[in-house]
C-alpha cells in the first residue's frame, strides 16, 4: 500500500500568535457591558425585545459564561500586559461585584467557582503533579468547614454546655498532665528528629517518633479537654459561637487542622500503590463525613449546623455601604474578596512549589518511584508534603463555604463532591493550573447556571413535555458533556505541556504503552499491572531450583 | 402582559428525583390550574422548576438565582429541610416568600425568617403524635426506633424517642441507618429485642424494603413512620403479603376521602403519566397556597404586580381553605397554625384512616 | 440474655452476612475483570448491574401471571440481563473507553463516571415513562418462602436441621448462593484455564506485546467487558431477587462497597474477590450489631456503634488490611523486579 | 560449539525470486520525530539480513513497522505478496511473523511457562504447544527451572532468553530480532546465535536481525543493511559489509 | 571551578582502604537463594566489576546494595556506615548512586530535570523556601541547574538539554542516567550493564567516560557487565558470582583465566587471552 498522504514537515512550524490586545479590550468591554445589562432589570425592561432575548436563561448562563471567559482569554491571548491588567482586574474587583450588586446569585457563583477552583488546585497536587489518585478529597474541606462551623455556631455553646454538665474526672490536674505529655512527647519529637539527622535512623528510632506522636495527639486531647471543660462556665456567653473578630484565626487554623488531618490519613494509606490509594481515600472521605453525620454533640449530626458566623469587617461593610450594596450583600461581598485573595495565594503556592525541588520531586515520583527513591527522594515525605499541602487548600477553602453557607452539613461532603473535584481536574488538564482553574470554572458554571437555564428556559416551552425537561436530566447532561469533553480532549481544555507530550507522543504507534507509561499514574519503566491472577498454589516467586 | 413567575426548588436528579419530581409536577398541576385566573388579570404565569439534587449548596446556588429574576415571586420547595435552611436564609433578603410542601425540620421555621412557611406539621408535632399513637394505639410498651440519618428521619426519630421517654416507653433500640437495601442486621436485632412497636423516620422506599425484609423474617411488629411513608407506592415495595399493620402520620388527608384529591389524582396521573404521591399532593397545595395568597397581592395591589415583600406578607397573614391538607394559615414564624394529623393505617395494601387528631406548633 | 437467643442471632447475623458477601462478590468481579484488563475502575458498572436488575424485574413482570416454572422465570431472567448487561458494558467499552487507550488512566476514569450518570438518568427515564421509578420485583411462587419448610418434602431435614442452629433462609437466598457459586466457579475457570483467559491476562499486561503474540487486543478486552457485563447481570438479577427493590440508582452504594471487596481481595483476583465481599458482607453486619454486644458486655464505646457505622466498617477493615498486607488478602505481593 | 558460519546451502546473496518481504520509501514517526526517511529493504525467504547501526538510527523503529506496532506514514510494505502496512500487530503475527521487541517485554505477571503458552496463542493445538514449550526448555534450561517463577521477577538475561523462546513457539516464517543478544551473558550471546542459524538452516526460517554486536551479526547474516540516523547508508552482502572501512570504524569499535 | 560545588574532584589521594565493605551477604527469594553469602570489598577510588552467568544475582547484590531489598543476612558499610535497613533515599543520601539494568528515567521530564532530580537529596531549600522563594530557593535552583548544566556537559548530551528523556536514543539514555546519578554527588556509583545495547564503537566512548569519572570527579566506580572487552580493560579488580555464590575474584588476567569462571561464564570457546585484546571478529 502507498500511504498516500505525504509525509508532514518534521517540525511544526512555531505559530506565532499576533496580538490581540484590541480584541481582548474590545472583548472585555462587550461582554462587561452585556453582563451588567442582562444583570439589570432596569435596562432590561428599556430593551424591549432585545431585553427578552437577554432575559432568557439560558441566553443569561452564556453571558455570564462569555464574560468569565474574558479572564481566560487575558490569560491565555497575546496581549499587552496593561491590557491583560485591565481585564483581569478589570473583571473581577470591578464588573463581576458591579453586577453583583444586582445579582447576587453572581457572587454566590463566583465563590463557589473559586472554592472549588482551589479545591481542584489542591486536588491537583496530590493527583495531578504526585500521581496520588485521592478519591476522599472533600474529608479535607469538611475538616475546614466543620472547625469553623463548630466554634462560630451555637454548637460551641453546646458543647461547653456538655462538658460543664459532664465534666468527668477533668479539671486543672488533667491540664496540668495534658501539657506536661504535650510538651515532654513534643520535645522527644524534635530530639529524635534531630538524633536521625545525624545517626541514621532506626527501626526503633523511627517508631519511637510514631510513640511520641501517638503521645502528642493524647496531650493535646487532654489539653483541649480540660479547657473546654474548664471554660464551660461561659456556655451562655458563647451561645452564639465565638466572636466573629476570630476568624482570622481560624483561617490559620483551619489550613492547619485539614494539613494534620491529612498527615494522619496519609501516614497509614501512603505505602499503598495506586488504586488501592484510590479506594482507600474514597472510603476514608466517607468515614470523616459518617463521624460528621453521628458526633452529635460536636458537629450536630444530620440535622447540621446552623447559623454559621463569618467574619465582620467595620471598614469593609462601610466601604460596601459607599459603593451601593446592600448590607445583605456585605458579607457575600466580603468572602467574594476573600476567596479572591486566597485562590491568589493558594495560585501563588502552587505555582512556587511546582517550580521547585519538590515540584520536581512529585513528578519524579509519578514517573518511577523506584528511580525517584534511588536519586534520593524520600517517598514518604514527598507525598505526605503533597497530601498535606492539598488538604490544607481544601480546609481553609472549606471554612470559607462554611461562612457563606451559614448551614453545614454531611450532606455536603458525600462521595459525590469528591469525584465532581476530581473531574475538575482533569477535565481542565491534570497538572496545569491555569486548566484545573477553568476545569472548576466550567463544570461549576455548567452546575450552578446552564443546566438550570437550560431547564428554566424550557420549563413554559409548550412542545417539550416536562417528563423530559431538561431539569430532569441534569445528570445525563452533564454526564454526556463530560464524556464529550474527555473523548474529544482527553489531555483536558488547558492541558500541561508535560501532559501533552506524554499523550501525542506517537499517533503512530499501535498503542501508548509503547513507553511504558501509558497510564497517567503508572510507573514509568516497565509495567506492572495487578492482572489477573492466578489461584496456582504454588506460584509464589521463586524457582525449583 | 406581565410574566410572574414561581419556582420549585426540588432534587429533579439523583436518588431522591422521584419525590423532587412529585413536588414539581404537584404544583405545575396548581399553576395550570391557576393560570387562567392570572390571564384575565393579565398575567401570564409561569412555573420555574430548579434542580437542587437534594444538595445544600446547589440549592442555595439556585435560590441566589432565583432572587436575581424578579419575575418570580415566590418559591415552593424545598424537599429536604437540609436544603430549605440555607436556602430560605438566601431568599430572605429579598423577601422573596418561600412556601415548603416537606420540610419537617424544627429548624426551618425556628430561625423566624419572614419568608419561610411550610404546610406541613413540625417535627415536634408529628413526632409526638406519633409516639402517642405508639402508646395509646398500639399499647407499646417497648418501641425501636429506626432512622434514616438524614435531617429529617434522624429529626422526627428523636422527637419520637423523646416523646416516648418522656412517658415512659422502653426504647429497645434507637439508630440510624443510610443502608438501602440490606437489613438483615436490623432485623436480627429485632428480632432478639422484640419490641412491641417500632418506629422509622425515613422515606417510604428505604423503609419498604425494611418492612418487607421483616416480614420475611417473620416479624409482625408494627412499623410506625411519618409523613416520608406517605406514598402509594410504599404497599407495593412491601409486597402484599407484609403490607400490613403499617401506620403513618400525614397531615394530607388520605386522597381517596376527598372528592377534590381525586380529581386532582387523576389530572396529574393524566398529565404527568405517574401516579399522584403525598409529596404530589403536598406540592400541589403548597403551591396552590402560593398562588392564592398571590392572587390576593395582586388585587390588594390594585391589580398590578405586587412586591416580593407584599407577596411575602400576604401569605403570612392569609387563610386558605379547600386544599387537599385543610385549611392553611401561619402562625408568626410560619408553621401552619392548626392542623390535622391523620394517622394512616396500610391494611392488606390500602392505606386506611386510623385516626387524626389536630396539632398545633409550639408558637402562634 | 441466654445462649439459646444469642446463639442464633449471631449465628443470623454471619448467615446474612455471608448472603449479602455473595451479591458483593459477584458484583465485585465485574469490576475486577474490567480493572484487570485496563485499570480502570469502571464506575459504570454500578449501573451496568442495575441494568441487569431492571431487565431482572421486567421479565418476571412480563411473565408475572404466566404459569411457567419459576426457576425457568429466574433462567430466563438471569440469561436476558446477562445478555443486556453484557452487550451493554461491551457498548460503554466501544463509545466511551476505546477511543482513550492511550490517554493517562484518570481520564477513562472520568468518562466511567460521565457514562454512570448517563445511565442512571436513562434508566430513570425508561422506567418513568411507564409511570415507575422503584421497581420491586414479583418474584415466582415460593421463592419468599423459608427454606426446606414445607414438612415431609424431601430436603425438609435440612431445612429442619438449618433453623434448628438458627439459620433462618429463604429460598431465595439459597438460589442466590447456588447461582453465585455457579457462575464463580465458571469465570475462574475461564479466567485461569483457558486460552482466552489467558490471552485476556496477557492483553492486561501488557497491551502491545500481546499484539506480538497475534492477540487481538481490541477483542479480548470486548470479551472481558462482555463477561463483566454479564455477571453484572447476574448480579442485578440477584440483587433484586435478594432485596426486592431498585432504581436507577441503588447501584451506586452497593457498587462502591463491591470495589471494595475487589480492592480488599487483592485487585484483579477472582477469588480475592469473593473472599472480600464474603468478609465485607459479614464485617458490615457484624458491625451494625456492635452495640448489642457493647449491651452485653457492659462496654459503653461499643454500645455507639450501631447500624449507623456499617457502611463504613468495610473502609476501616480495609484500611487495616491494606497496612499490613498492601495488596489486599490474595493479591499478588508485586516484588518490583528493577 | 563450532563457531558460527552463514549457511552454505545458500547462495551469499540470499535466495533469489520474489523478496518475501519487501519495503520501499517507508517513513515512520514518533509525533514530529522523523524517525524513518524513507527506507528500502528486502528480505527473501530464507534468509538472513543483518541490520545495523548506530544509538537512535531507526534500527528498532524499522523492526515494529515491519511488524505493525507503528504505522509508516508514507511508503509500501508487503510480507508474502500483501500488503501489511497499517495491519495492526496481531494480524501480521498470524500470518506467520515473530518479533522479539526491545526492552524483552515479557508479560510479568505470568509465570514463565504461561509467557511461552501465550507465545503460542495462535496455535490451538495442545499437544504441539507443550512440544513447543519443551522445544524452548531445550533451547534455554533455565527457563525449565524457573517454568513456575513470575516473569517480572526473572532476571535481565533470563528474560532476554524468555522472550525469545516465546517468540519461538510458533516457528515463525520470518523472525524479527531486536537485539537478541542484549544482556546476555558470554556463553549465551554464543547460544543464541547458533539458535538463529539452526533455525535459518532447519526450518529454513527468515530472519531479519538487528544487532550491536555486528561483528556476530555480520559473521551469520547473509546481507546486511547499515542505517544511519533513518536513512539507509550501505547495504551489501554481508561478508562485504564487514569489510567496509567506513562501517568497521563507525559501529565496529575498529580505530 | 564550578566542578568543585558539584563533585570534590580527586582532591584526596586514594587512601588504601575500601570504601564498601560488603560481607555475607544473601537474599533469599521465597525457596531460591538469589545471592548466596556474598562478601567483597571495593578499594576506594577504583573500578571494579561484578560478572556471571544470567541469573547470577548481580542486580540482586546491587538491589540490597541500594536499599531497594533487604537483605535476609548480612552486612554492608560505606565508608564505615552500615547501611542495612536505610531506604533507598538513605542510601543515596550516604553516598551511593546506581544506575538500572532496565533504564528508569522520568518519562516526563526533559534529561536536564532528570539530572536535576538527581540533585534534590543535596539541595538546601525547603517548602518554606520554595514558597517564599527565598535566597536559598535562588540558591538551590541555581545549583541544581548547574548540576544539570555540568552533568550533561560531562556525559556529552548537552544537546538533548530540553529533549524529553525517554525520547533519546538508548545509549544516551544510559548515559544520562549515569549524569543523574552523578548529580547525588556520591561516593559510589554503582552501574548495571552500562554498555547493553551499544554498538562496540559507542562502548569504547562508555569506557574513557567511565574512567573520566573516576579520574576526575574521584567517585569510585562498581559495575556489572557481560561485555568482557569492556570489563577486561576497565576493571582494576573482578568479583564473579554464579548461581549467588562468589566463584573468583582477583585482578582482570587472573579471573580471565580461572577455569572456574571459564566453565561458567566465559565459555569453553573462549581462551585465556581473547578477551580484552583488541577482539577481532570471529568469522
Ligand atoms: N517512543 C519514542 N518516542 C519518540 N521518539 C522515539 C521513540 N523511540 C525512538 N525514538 C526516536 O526515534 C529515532 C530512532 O530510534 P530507534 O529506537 O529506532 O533507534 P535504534 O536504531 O533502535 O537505536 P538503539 O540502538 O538505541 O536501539 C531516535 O532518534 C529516537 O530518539
Ligand atoms: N523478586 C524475585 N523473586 C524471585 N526470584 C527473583 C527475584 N528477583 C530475582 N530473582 C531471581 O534471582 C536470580 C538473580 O537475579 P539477578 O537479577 O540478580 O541476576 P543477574 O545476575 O543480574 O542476571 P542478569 O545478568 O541476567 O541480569 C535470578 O535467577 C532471578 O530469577
Ligand atoms: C420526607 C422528606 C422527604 C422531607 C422531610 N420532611 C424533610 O424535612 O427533609
Ligand atoms: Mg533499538
Ligand atoms: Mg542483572
Amino acid at each position: 500500500m502507498t500511504v498516500a498522504n505525504p509525509a508532514k514537515p518534521a517540525v511544526r512550524p512555531p505559530t506565532v500568535q499576533p496580538d490581540r490586545t484590541f480584541w481582548l479590550m474590545l472583548f472585555f468591554i462587550v461582554s462587561s457591558v452585556l453582563l451588567l445589562v442582562s444583570h439589570s432589570p432596569e435596562m432590561l425592561r428599556n430593551l424591549g425585545p432585545l431585553g427578552d432575548v437577554l432575559r432568557n436563561k439560558v441566553i443569561e448562563a452564556l453571558v455570564v459564561s462569555l464574560f468569565l471567559a474574558n479572564v481566560l482569554f487575558a490569560y491565555l491571548w497575546k496581549a499587552a500586559n496593561w491590557a491583560k491588567l485591565i481585564v483581569g482586574l478589570g473583571s473581577l474587583l470591578f464588573v463581576l461585584p458591579l453586577a453583583g450588586q444586582t445579582d447576587t446569585s453572581l457572587l454566590d457563583l463566583s465563590i463557589q467557582i473559586m472554592i472549588f477552583a482551589a479545591l481542584a488546585l489542591g486536588l491537583n497536587i496530590v493527583v495531578g503533579l504526585a500521581g496520588l489518585l485521592d478519591l476522599g478529597y472533600v474529608a479535607f474541606f469538611a475538616v475546614g468547614a466543620y472547625t469553623w462551623g463548630i466554634f462560630a455556631s451555637p454548637r460551641f455553646g453546646e458543647v461547653l454546655r456538655y462538658y460543664g454538665e459532664n465534666p468527668g474526672s477533668t479539671g486543672a490536674g488533667t491540664l496540668a498532665i495534658g501539657l506536661v505529655l504535650t510538651a515532654v512527647t513534643a520535645g522527644s519529637m524534635v530530639y529524635i528528629k534531630g538524633l536521625q539527622a545525624r545517626v541514621a535512623p532506626t527501626r526503633l528510632s523511627d517508631r519511637s517518633f510514631l510513640l511520641a506522636g501517638i503521645g502528642l495527639l493524647a496531650g493535646i486531647i487532654l489539653v483541649a479537654r480540660s479547657i473546654v471543660v474548664l471554660s464551660s462556665g461561659s456556655a451562655e456567653a458563647l451561645a452564639n459561637g465565638i466572636s466573629p473578630g476570630f476568624f482570622w484565626l481560624f483561617l490559620a487554623l483551619s489550613i492547619m487542622a485539614a494539613a494534620v488531618v491529612g498527615l494522619l490519613i496519609g501516614l497509614p494509606v501512603l505505602k499503598l500503590k495506586g488504586d488501592y490509594l484510590a479506594i482507600i481515600t474514597l472510603g476514608l472521605g466517607e468515614v470523616i463525613r459518617v463521624l460528621a453525620n453521628n458526633l452529635d454533640l460536636y458537629t450536630a449530626g444530620s440535622q447540621g449546623i446552623t447559623p454559621v458566623g463569618s467574619a465582620s469587617v467595620p471598614w469593609f461593610n462601610s466601604l460596601a455601604g459607599t459603593l451601593g450594596f446592600r448590607p445583605d450583600q456585605y458579607n457575600l461581598l466580603f468572602l467574594y474578596m476573600l476567596v479572591l485573595v486566597m485562590i491568589a495565594v493558594v495560585l501563588l503556592v502552587n505555582v512556587r512549589l511546582d517550580q521547585s525541588r519538590i515540584g520536581r520531586a512529585w513528578i519524579a515520583i509519578r514517573d518511577d518511584e523506584i528511580a525517584a527513591q534511588a536519586m534520593g527522594v524520600p517517598l514518604m515525605q514527598t507525598k505526605l508534603i503533597a497530601f498535606a499541602t492539598g488538604a490544607s487548600f481544601a480546609g481553609v477553602m472549606g471554612m470559607i463555604f462554611a461562612a457563606k453557607q451559614t448551614f453545614i452539613s454531611p450532606e455536603s461532603f458525600n462521595l459525590l463532591q469528591s469525584i465532581l473535584v476530581l473531574s475538575m481536574v482533569v477535565l481542565g488538564g491534570m497538572g496545569s493550573f491555569s486548566g484545573v482553574i477553568l476545569g472548576a470554572a466550567v463544570v461549576t458554571l455548567l452546575n450552578l447556571r446552564i443546566l438550570p437555564g437550560l431547564g428554566e428556559a424550557s420549563a413554559n416551552v409548550s412542545w417539550i413535555p416536562q417528563e423530559v425537561n431538561p431539569a430532569n436530566y441534569n445528570r445525563f447532561i452533564f454526564g454526556s458533556i463530560l464524556v464529550a469533553m474527555m473523548l474529544l480532549r482527553p489531555e483536558g481544555l488547558l492541558p500541561n505541556k508535560r501532559r501533552t507530550r506524554e499523550l501525542h507522543h506517537g499517533e503512530d504507534q499501535e498503542d501508548e504503552s509503547e513507553d511504558g507509561n501509558a497510564g497517567g499514574l503508572k510507573a514509568g519503566g516497565d509495567v506492572y499491572s495487578a492482572g489477573l491472577a492466578t489461584i496456582k498454589e504454588d506460584d509464589r516467586p521463586g524457582g525449583s531450583r | 402582559q406581565t410574566t410572574i413567575k414561581i419556582a420549585t426548588i426540588s432534587p429533579l436528579s439523583g436518588g431522591q428525583s422521584n419525590l423532587g419530581t412529585q413536588i414539581r409536577n404537584g404544583a405545575q398541576l396548581a399553576v395550570n390550574e391557576y393560570a387562567p385566573q392570572f390571564k384575565k388579570l393579565g398575567f401570564n404565569l409561569q412555573l420555574v422548576p430548579y434542580d437542587d439534587q437534594a444538595d445544600p449548596a446547589t440549592g442555595t446556588a439556585a435560590a441566589r438565582k432565583i432572587a436575581a429574576d424578579n419575575q418570580i415571586l415566590a418559591v415552593v420547595g424545598t424537599l429536604n429541610s437540609g436544603v430549605a435552611i440555607p436556602a430560605s436564609a438566601a431568599l430572605a433578603p429579598s423577601n422573596l416568600v418561600m412556601i415548603s410542601p416537606a420540610n419537617t425540620a424544627n429548624q426551618v421555621t425556628d430561625r423566624g425568617l419572614a419568608n419561610m412557611n411550610r404546610i406541613v406539621a413540625r417535627d415536634d408535632s408529628q413526632g409526638p403524635a406519633g409516639a402517642n399513637f405508639i402508646m395509646d394505639n398500639l399499647k407499646a410498651k417497648k418501641v425501636y426506633v429506626l432512622n434514616d440519618k438524614t435531617a429529617y428521619g434522624e429529626g422526627l426519630a428523636a422527637e419520637v424517642e423523646k416523646a416516648l421517654k418522656a412517658k415512659g416507653v422502653t426504647i429497645s433500640g434507637s439508630e440510624g441507618t443510610e443502608e438501602k437495601s440490606d437489613f438483615s442486621s436490623i432485623v436480627a436485632k429485632i428480632k432478639l429485642t422484640r419490641p412491641d412497636a417500632i418506629y422509622f423516620g425515613g422515606i417510604y422506599n428505604q423503609i419498604g424494603v425494611f418492612i418487607k425484609q421483616l416480614r420475611g423474617a417473620g416479624i409482625t411488629t408494627p412499623v410506625v413512620g411519618g409523613d416520608g411513608l406517605d406514598s402509594s407506592e410504599l404497599p407495593t415495595i412491601v409486597g402484599k403479603a407484609g403490607a400490613n399493620n403499617i401506620y403513618y402520620t400525614t397531615v394530607a388527608a388520605p386522597l381517596e376521602a376527598l372528592p377534590a384529591a381525586k380529581t386532582f389524582a387523576a389530572s396529574f396521573q393524566k398529565t404527568f403519566n405517574n401516579p399522584a404521591q403525598g409529596f404530589g399532593a403536598f406540592g400541589y397545595d403548597a403551591a396552590t397556597v402560593t398562588l392564592k395568597g398571590l392572587l390576593e397581592a395582586i388585587r390588594a395591589n390594585g391589580n398590578k404586580a405586587p412586591t416580593r415583600k407584599m407577596v411575602q406578607d400576604t401569605i403570612r397573614k392569609g387563610t386558605y381553605k379547600g386544599l387537599l391538607s385543610g385549611e392553611v394559615s401561619f402562625n408568626s414564624v410560619g408553621d401552619r397554625k392548626a392542623a390535622t394529623l391523620y394517622v394512616m393505617n396500610i391494611k392488606d395494601g390500602k392505606a386506611v384512616l386510623e385516626t387524626s387528631l389536630p396539632v398545633k406548633p409550639p408558637k402562634n | 440474655m441466654e445462649l439459646s437467643v444469642l446463639l442464633p442471632f449471631i449465628v443470623n447475623v454471619i448467615v446474612g452476612g455471608l448472603i449479602l458477601g455473595f451479591v458483593y462478590a459477584i458484583i465485585a468481579l465485574g469490576y475486577t475483570m474490567v480493572y484487570g484488563v485496563l485499570q480502570l475502575i469502571n464506575f459504570a458498572h454500578s449501573e451496568v448491574f442495575i441494568t441487569g436488575a431492571v431487565v431482572g424485574f421486567e421479565i418476571f413482570r412480563i411473565l408475572q401471571d404466566s404459569p411457567m416454572n419459576g426457576y425457568l422465570k429466574l433462567l430466563l431472567a438471569l440469561m436476558s440481563a446477562m445478555v443486556v448487561s453484557g452487550l451493554l458494558n461491551v457498548l460503554i467499552e466501544r463509545l466511551a473507553y476505546r477511543p482513550l487507550r492511550g490517554a493517562p488512566r484518570l481520564v477513562p476514569l472520568i468518562t466511567a463516571i460521565g457514562v454512570s450518570l448517563i445511565l442512571q438518568d436513562v434508566l430513570r427515564f425508561l422506567e418513568g415513562l411507564q409511570g415507575r421509578f422503584d421497581l420491586t420485583y414479583t418474584l415466582p411462587a415460593g421463592f419468599g418462602n423459608k427454606f426446606c419448610a414445607a414438612e415431609g418434602s424431601s430436603c425438609a431435614p435440612l431445612g429442619n436441621f438449618l433453623r434448628s442452629v438458627g439459620v433462618d433462609v429463604q429460598l431465595k437466598d439459597v438460589i442466590l448462593v447456588v447461582v453465585a457459586l455457579v457462575s464463580l466457579t465458571v469465570l475462574n475457570y475461564v479466567v485461569n484455564r483457558t486460552r482466552l483467559g489467558k490471552a485476556i491476562r496477557a492483553v492486561s499486561q501488557d497491551r502491545v506485546t500481546a499484539g506480538l503474540m497475534g492477540i487481538d487486543s481490541n477483542r479480548m478486552i470486548s470479551a472481558t467487558f462482555l463477561i463483566g457485563g454479564a455477571l453484572g447481570g447476574v448480579s442485578g438479577v440477584l440483587f433484586g431477587i435478594k432485596f426486592g427493590t431498585v432504581n436507577a440508582y441503588s447501584g451506586f452504594d452497593p457498587g462502591i462497597i463491591a470495589f471494595t471487596a475487589a480492592v480488599l481481595g487483592g485487585i484483579g483476583s477472582i477469588p480475592g474477590a469473593v473472599l472480600g465481599g464474603l468478609l465485607l458482607g459479614v464485617i458490615q453486619n457484624l458491625i451494625g450489631v456492635m452495640n448489642i454486644f457493647g449491651d452485653l458486655l457492659g462496654i459503653d464505646n461499643l454500645g455507639t456503634i450501631d447500624a449507623s457505622y456499617s457502611k463504613i466498617g468495610p473502609f476501616i477493615v480495609l484500611v487495616l488490611i491494606l497496612i499490613f498486607k498492601p495488596t489486599g488478602l490474595l493479591g499478588k505481593s508485586n516484588v518490583e523486579k528493577v | 560449539m563450532s563457531s558460527p558460519t552463514p549457511s552454505a546451502h545458500l547462495a551469499k546473496d540470499g535466495p533469489g525470486g520474489t523478496p518475501m518481504l519487501e519495503l520501499s520509501d517507508i517513513h515512520s514517526y514518533y509525533d514530529h520525530i522523523h524517525a524513518l526517511k524513507g527506507i528500502s529493504l528486502t528480505a527473501h525467504e530464507g534468509e538472513i539480513v543483518a541490520l545495523i547501526g548506530g544509538n537512535g538510527a531507526g534500527k528498532t523503529t524499522t523492526l515494529r513497522t515491519v511488524s505493525g506496532m507503528m504505522k509508516p506514514r508514507h511508503g509500501t510494505l508487503t510480507y508474502l505478496g500483501q500488503d501489511i502496512a497499517g495491519k495492526p500487530a496481531h494480524q501480521t503475527m498470524q500470518m506467520g511473523m515473530s518479533h522479539v521487541p526491545e526492552g524483552r517485554r515479557i508479560f510479568p505477571q505470568l509465570t514463565v511457562r504461561e509467557n511461552l503458552e501465550v507465545g503460542a496463542y495462535t496455535l490451538t493445538d495442545r499437544k504441539l504447544i507443550e512440544e513447543r514449550v519443551q522445544e524452548g526448555f531445550a533451547y534455554f534450561p533455565r527457563l525449565k527451572e524457573r517454568e513456575n517463577q513470575l516473569g517480572g521477577t526473572m532476571s535481565g538475561g533470563e528474560q532476554q532468553m524468555l522472550a525469545i523462546a516465546r517468540a519461538l513457539m510458533v516457528n515463525p516464517r520470518l523472525l524479527l530480532l531486536d537485539e537478541p543478544s542484549m544482556g546476555l551473558s558470554p556463553l549465551f550471546v554464543e547460544a543464541i546465535f547458533d539458535i538463529i542459524v539452526k533455525l535459518n538452516r532447519e526450518h529454513n526460517t527468515t530472519v531479519l536481525l538487528v544487532e550491536q554486536n555486528a561483528n556476530m551479526a555480520l559473521a551469520i547474516a547473509h546481507r546486511a543493511y547499515v542505517l544511519q540516523t533513518g536513512e539507509m547508508k550501505l547495504s551489501g552482502r554481508a561478508s562485504d559489509i564487514a569489510k567496509d572501512e567506513s562501517v568497521r570504524k563507525a559501529y565496529l569499535g575498529d580505530e | 571551578m564550578i566542578k568543585t560545588t558539584i563533585h570534590p574532584g580527586p582532591a584526596a589521594p586514594a587512601s588504601a582502604g575500601s570504601i564498601l565493605e560488603v560481607s555475607g551477604l544473601t537474599k533469599e527469594f521465597g525457596g531460591l537463594t538469589a545471592v548466596n553469602s556474598v562478601t567483597m570489598n571495593v578499594p576506594e577510588r577504583s573500578i571494579v566489576s561484578v560478572i556471571g552467568p544470567n541469573g547470577a544475582g548481580k542486580t540482586t547484590f546491587f538491589n540490597m546494595i541500594t536499599g531497594i531489598y533487604a537483605p535476609t543476612h548480612g552486612s554492608i558499610h560505606l565508608a564505615g556506615r552500615s547501611l542495612v535497613g536505610l531506604r533507598p533515599d538513605q542510601v543515596t543520601e550516604a553516598g551511593i548512586a546506581r544506575t538500572f539494568q532496565n533504564i528508569r528515567l522520568f518519562s516526563s521530564m526533559t534529561s536536564e530535570e532528570n539530572i536535576m532530580v538527581g540533585r534534590n537529596s543535596r539541595l538546601k531549600s525547603t517548602f518554606v523556601d520554595a514558597v517564599l522563594r527565598t535566597r536559598r530557593f535562588h540558591e538551590s535552583e541555581h545549583e541544581a541547574r548547574e548540576a544539570a548544566r555540568i552533568m550533561l556537559d560531562f556525559v556529552g548530551l548537552s544537546r538533548w538539554r530540553n529533549e524529553i528523556a525517554t525520547n533519546l536514543p538508548y545509549g544516551d539514555q544510559r548515559k544520562l542516567e549515569i549524569a543523574r546519578a552523578l548529580a547525588t554527588t556520591p561516593k559510589l556509583i554503582l552501574l548495571d550493564e552500562p554498555a547493553a545495547g551499544m554498538n562496540p564503537r559507542e562502548t569504547e566512548d562508555l569506557k574513557a567516560l567511565i574512567r573520566r569519572v573516576r579520574d576526575e570527579l574521584g567517585v569510585t566506580v562498581c559495575l556489572i557487565e557481560h561485555d568482557m572487552r569492556l570489563v577486561m580493560t576497565l576493571s582494576e579488580y573482578i568479583t564473579v558470582l554464579d548461581y549467588g555464590s562468589k566463584i573468583s575474584e582477583g585482578l582482570p588476567h587472573q579471573v580471565r583465566n580461572d577455569p572456574a569462571v571459564m566453565e561458567a561464564y566465559l565459555g569453553r570457546g573462549a581462551a585465556a587471552g581473547e578477551y580484552g585484546k583488541e577482539e577481532k571478529p570471529n568469522v
